[in-house]
């Protein structure tokens, strides 16, 4: 009884948070709303016995993409009151609120009608596992069974940053991105920019390190070292680095290089791209996750940084 | 009914409310809040699938939660990319309207 | 020993409840920001505090029970400095008399 | 135990809504930015108490990186105006 309870109780406040998130007038107050919803969520997946997603979803869910959504809703607030003239009148939210309402409920009738016993793939990564050398399920799923997956993830990523860079105007091309924030450095935001990152990059790794084994990895571990850079940038402790120079670039493309690298050598030691050689298994999937981890916190941390704003020069 | 077959219902509100919010909302940053609520209203059905092939061992089948580690993180990737395009759009036009703009006199299909 | 550290949990957690229920009572009750901003940042942390305590016994071991007590330290840490970060920026609508927001 | 630790999770849980729902009410933006905090110390408390309660450590984890995590928004909601955003005027 109790046990369902605690399954139903973030249950239902996600549910109101994310109509909240719909129906608010404010974009500010939905993504607060955002914000408060994608911390419950991460409650959900404990309960969905996914430890390794809910650690991804408090990272990259409920950390860094409420954040980008709070900042950007504050940015555009100044719009907002044009673009709310423009809302549909009520034939066409009904119409939507049916279109909703058909496919939801398809989905729910799928839900409740799953075959039993239900389809898995367990047993064989269960079978599999000691030949990885990993401890941790979903990390040998992530690095040697669907390590394919994991590779073009990164290079998503890093294509993201791309797209983010191209969107420089002329005058920035190449330059630093984002504002430059300036905080007064007695104050308290410098305080906590001074505080918090040795301690977040220390979580941040261990996060990485204990992936090998338990619930971790370093897509989580490389947010949380993001984190803890903006979070010196937005204290003004730093600044993004001008996007044209070389060591930048480097950094970016190491990890995913290396990866690219150690699936050739797949093709030769064990006959196919992102092979691994049974005895030098957890060797190679080492080495892609310490090329790769330094890469993907740059690349995140740029991410967010947002369009570049200023020339080089400009402090 | 279990606890997680709630998780699996949530599932299927989740992308209507955000579907909803999707096609009526004329923000577009509040369309991209609604695109992650149905995202993540995808990735809870694929976790509650997950669960239910669980073994004794393993709380869930790894491989789909594997794989929704990856879209979590392709998801954040795209949603980035387009907060920081509608940031540029703001920028240069003064405005986030998605609109087309109304017809000039010059517009042959006017 | 067990009983004692049974005890020590039902207790504790029950206290650390209690908090988040004072905490909760001030954010209703509380006629403006800056108090309803006081109640929240102090009561929550030390429920969590009293909760985190009464959990120690639980902890797998002596790593898990130190992780535990630096989770308590850090959302003290980013409380405190939030709190002040949002009263000011609460103070400064004020003094710019803005509208609230809708 | 267990059921007594998932009891008290609930029990958090509600409080933590209680409060949102006032936090989201507004009327200002700080108002608002509560709601983050609250749900800050509030899931950290839920998830550890249900987490411990069905007998799950690897919540510890994700309760610190949550925890880590936790100042992230009010800092972003305060660094928006970047000329003013830390300085305090004289009283």
């Amino acid at each position: 009884m109790i046990v369902d309870a605690f399954y139903a109780a973030p249950a239902v406040l996600i549910l109101a948070l994310a109509v909240y998130t719909t129906v608010v007038r404010g974009t500010f107050a939905a993504s607060v709303g955002f914000l408060a919803y994608g911390l419950l969520l991460t409650i959900t997946w404990v309960q969905l016995h996914a430890v390794d997603v809910a650690l991804t979803e408090a990272a990259i869910g409920a950390g860094l993409t409420s954040l980008l959504l709070v900042r950007a809703s504050h940015r555009l607030r100044e719009s907002e009151a044009a673009i709310r003239a423009e809302t549909p009148g009520l034939p066409l939210k009904l119409a939507a609120g049916l279109v909703a309402g058909i496919v939801g409920g398809g989905i729910a009738l799928a839900v409740l009608t799953l075959p039993e016993p239900a389809p898995t793939l367990a047993p064989q990564v269960a079978a599999n596992l000691a030949a990885t050398g990993v401890g941790n399920p979903i990390t040998a799923v992530l690095m040697a069974f669907r390590a394919m997956d994991t590779m073009l993830e990164a290079i998503v990523v890093l294509l993201a940053l791309v797209g983010v860079w191209s969107l420089a105007p002329d005058r920035a091309w190449g330059g630093r991105q984002g504002p430059r924030y300036n905080a007064d450095p007695d104050g308290i935001l410098a305080f906590i920019a001074r505080v918090l990152p040795p301690i977040g990059i220390v979580v941040g790794i261990y996060i990485f390190w204990i992936g090998a084994d338990h619930p971790g990895g370093k897509f989580q571990g490389a947010t949380v070292v993001a984190a803890m850079w903006l979070l010196a940038m937005l204290a003004g402790l730093t600044d993004a680095p001008p996007i044209r120079r070389r060591w930048v670039r480097a950094l970016l493309v190491a990890g995913p290089l290396a990866f690219v690298a150690v699936g050739i050598v797949g093709v030769y030691a064990a006959g196919t791209f992102l092979g691994y050689p049974p005895d030098a298994a957890k060797a190679l999937i080492l080495v892609i996750e310490f090329a790769l981890m330094p890469s993907l916190a740059f690349t995140l941390g740029l991410v967010m940084a947002g369009a570049p704003e200023r020339p080089e020069e400009a402090a | 009914m279990t606890g997680t077959t709630l998780v699996g219902l949530l599932a299927a509100a989740l992308v209507a409310v955000g579907l909803y919010g999707f096609l009526v909302n004329p923000q577009p940053l509040r369309k991209l809040i609604a695109f992650n609520l149905v995202g993540n209203g995808v990735f809870l059905l694929f976790g509650f699938i997950a669960e239910r092939g669980g073994l004794p061992g393993i709380g869930g089948d790894p491989v789909p939660q594997a794989l929704l580690i990856t879209g979590i993180v392709v998801a954040f990737a795209a949603t980035a990319l387009a907060v920081t395009l509608l940031l540029r759009l703001h920028e240069s036009t003064g405005s986030t309207s998605l609109a087309d703009e109304a017809p000039s006199p010059k517009d042959p299909a006017a | 020993m067990s009983f004692a550290l049974d005890l020590l949990t039902y207790v504790a957690v029950a206290a650390g409840a209690f908090f988040y229920l004072a905490g909760t009572i001030g954010l209703l009750r509380f006629p403006d920001t800056l108090t309803r901003l006081h109640a929240l940042t102090k009561a929550d942390n030390l429920g969590l505090g009293l909760i985190v305590l009464g959990l120690l016994p639980h902890a797998g071991g002596v790593a898990d029970a130190l992780k535990l007590v630096a989770i308590w330290l850090l959302v003290m840490l980013s409380s405190a400095d939030a709190g002040q970060l949002i009263a000011r920026a609460a103070r400064r609508a004020m003094r710019r008399g803005e509208p609230p927001a809708p | 135990m267990s059921e007594f630790l998932l009891a008290a999770a609930g029990f958090v849980l509600a409080m933590t809504a209680l409060g949102l729902v006032r936090a989201l009410r507004g009327p200002g933006d700080a108002d608002r930015m509560m709601a983050a905090q609250l749900l800050g110390s509030g899931s950290i408390g839920a998830l550890l108490l249900g987490g411990l309660g069905i007998g799950d450590r690897s919540v510890i984890d994700v309760s610190l990186t949550l925890a880590v995590l936790a100042a992230f928004a009010s800092i972003a909601f305060v660094t928006f105006a970047p000329r003013d955003a830390d300085r305090d005027e004289a009283p």
